[in-house]
């Protein structure tokens, strides 16, 4: 598929469904999608199952929150023991208003990308005889307990680089790879915000991070700065 | 009657534990602490949200992209080299992290660890820890030896939900370093002022002294 | 008898199956000359060694780290990037490749395709093809419509090993081009020159004849 | 660890013992360790298991039966069925001097990486309903057969990368990558051999492939040319 090139991200976001999954990328501040989020909390979409790692505040993804358009929250880290104020989501959450499927962070990055490349599930050691091995089978080999993990995939993924150049190759800066990487191969339709847009030829084929065959749409945004707050 | 290592102290204890040529991964909170303490170390730090080679927290001049696993910003030191979860996790289970360490909430006899939710707080978050647990070849825990109304967090059974079982290998408190071996606890080394009695009167599970049992050198 | 299409001809034909826009793997073999016919078209080929992004096949100044899955040398585009081999089998497994075209040795009705091993060289290399077949959301074989001695390719039941089960989308040979929709062979289209009733009499399975049934145009 | 650096292939390999299972990476002429396998050749080191995508005419790898040292081949690519000669490989096969165990190069691809990794083993269409799926178990998950593969390690790792700096950090060149940067994370003890050694800080960070966490031994060698003959 070409990818598709917008001039701004209400427009990059307009296919984007009520009741959609949508993965979130990025880790804190570092490569998130924060204009694309800004979108969907103007363009007031509901019912969302939102899969990122993080949501808290401080977070853009918070926002959405606001006006209650997650339904539920795949995550990894979602809730602060620590920390005087809540985040809208956590007070959502402990008035059972929005649900959370709480993953181990390596368990949640596996998922993606085994639903990215065809992989069926895995066998992890991570969570054997916590909570997060209730309901999961658990495979024994070499002496040792694994649980099977089922691959993750959404509707959209809304990811964030530094650059692209116009066929959607991306590359991204510092830790901001993070879950970017392996959402823009698990989502049926792949929207990437970009700090700039480039010519083909620009970006060295060795330097590459995100093929161009995983990116459906695109969009150049001045990137927002985030922070975590307590 | 506490009379324990403040949590640098504790951190510095810890760094004692790290020798050249280690990748390590420390854990958000007091873990983060000893990164202070490592400058005289040839040692690589990982951070799970995707760097090996970070340096110390830098106060100013926040760069959104270059953060550690806690949102902190990070000195990116020259050898530095970044990766997404996916292949940071392979790292971290794929047994490559010489020592990990890592906040404690309860720690059992039998090594179990839990550090990911407080049920008198209606939640928690688990982030790396599992995998970190699970994955590093070496796993110390930092924490205060008692909650803030002196009850024991080394016990026979851990009673809040576990990070993971059997994973801990050190316990580094205000009062002690104690060493988990075959599912037993062996009192290494007390805090400067603080009795083998004492330490064990505040431990639940059962513990060996043992046999070069020492003050803390810090 | 045998007056069929060439093999340049069958890769024209087959490149006439692709369109703008597609991503494209290309098996080692016939498949390999489809790429001398989409200079027109803006289609990106991937190869499974870990490149996306390749052109012509190069006749001279070998370096070898630019070369496709065949060890050919390839010209790199300026779009191209590259990859390790879990990577490139993620994007190919993971139904990321629009279309890919293989040569075949054996064809059943129902898809079945067998194209890695000859039982009478007593050998065979799987390679990349079984992952291949199983991951492109669409297949197509090129191949001879029959062995050297006449015998049917195109079978009730593939008699080699296979590569994977009810996988192939379409089959394009010297003599014909057939599609397979549910367990059932449809046959589109006839080489020049050729008869329904001599690509019928050639091929073992049976086979419907298409309702817009033409001859092939290259 | 700490990475050592040698100045020649030989000491390179002198870790290597007899009996040994070695990853090889490279992909037929890009990214082959041939300097390494060259001096395992003179070292005349036997019984080993060698793990590596292709064996076949005109690879260094085939050199190592010319005194029957290789024991057992896993690859995806060992006999062609078209050419005329034959490799030394092929004719210890067909007398039955060395075993063959014949994988998808997707599943090749993905048990390493799983071995590196610390997964237990995956789920992969590939195969089902083919000899490879004998003496495998087959999951169904959401109405679609599955194979459990189990991961692979060795005892040791031969890559061959581009550039290294002196920490081990290693950047590769076009198609190389391969297997190379896989197997970099699946053996006991891996071996790189480099085309240059630079300074630390000479490598960009964002552009750094295998990290130096990952790498053992180091060795800079004038690449050997190797091409397919037929």
């Amino acid at each position: 598929m070409v990818v598709e090139i917008f001039s701004n991200s209400k427009q990059a976001i307009s296919v984007v469904n009520s009741n959609s999954s949508i993965m979130f990328g990025g880790f804190v501040s570092a490569g998130s999608p924060s204009n694309l989020i800004i979108a969907l909390h103007n363009d007031g979409i509901q019912n969302l199952t939102a899969i990122a790692n993080n949501i808290g505040l401080g977070d853009k993804l918070d926002m959405l929150c606001e006006h209650k358009q997650i339904a539920k929250v795949i995550a990894t880290f979602a809730i602060r023991a620590s920390g005087d104020r809540k985040s809208n989501f956590e007070e959502q959450y402990h008035r059972g208003e929005v649900e959370l499927e709480l993953i181990p962070q390596g368990t949640f990055a596996e998922r993606i990308r085994a639903g990215g490349a065809g992989i069926g599930g895995f066998l992890t050691p991570t969570g054997v005889g916590t909570v997060v091995a209730e309901n999961k089978e658990v495979i024994r080999h070499n002496e040792k307990d694994y649980l099977l993990e089922l691959p993750l995939r959404a509707d959209f993924a809304f990811i964030k680089a530094y650059k692209a150049d116009k066929l959607g190759n991306l590359i991204y800066r510092g830790a901001s790879k993070n879950f970017n990487e392996i959402m823009a191969t698990a989502a049926d339709c792949v929207i990437a915000e970009v700090e700039e847009i480039v010519e083909v030829g620009e970006l060295e084929p060795d330097r590459i991070d995100t093929p161009g065959i995983f990116i459906d749409r695109l969009v150049q945004c001045k990137p927002i700065e985030i922070r975590w707050t307590s | 009657m506490n009379q324990g290592l403040s949590r640098e102290l504790i951190a510095l204890r810890a760094s004692k534990e790290l020798h050249d040529g280690m990748y390590v991964n420390l854990g958000i909170g007091l873990p983060t602490l000893v990164s202070n303490f490592i400058d005289d170390l040839d040692i690589t730090l990982q951070s799970e949200n995707g760097i090996l080679g970070y340096g110390n927290i830098l106060e100013k001049d926040f760069d959104p992209d270059f953060i550690n696993a806690g949102g902190q910003p990070v000195e990116i030191l020259p050898e530095a080299s970044f990766f997404n979860s996916a292949e940071s996790f392979a790292m971290i289970r794929g047994g490559h992290i010489d020592v990990a360490i890592l906040g404690g909430l309860q720690v059992a006899a039998n090594g179990d660890l839990a550090n990911w939710f407080v049920p008198e707080r209606g939640g928690g978050s688990i982030g790396g820890a599992m995998d970190i647990a699970v994955g590093a070849k070496r796993l110390i825990i930092t924490m205060a030896h008692t909650t803030k109304d002196g009850k024991p967090r080394i016990l026979d059974r851990c009673l809040y939900p576990l990070t993971a079982e059997t994973c801990v290998d050190l316990i580094i408190t205000d009062l002690a370093v104690i060493e988990i071996v075959d599912n037993q606890l062996i009192l290494l080394e007390t805090a400067p002022g603080i009795t083998v009695d004492e330490v064990l009167s505040l431990t639940e599970a059962d513990m060996i002294i043992g046999t070069s049992i020492r003050e803390m050198s810090l």
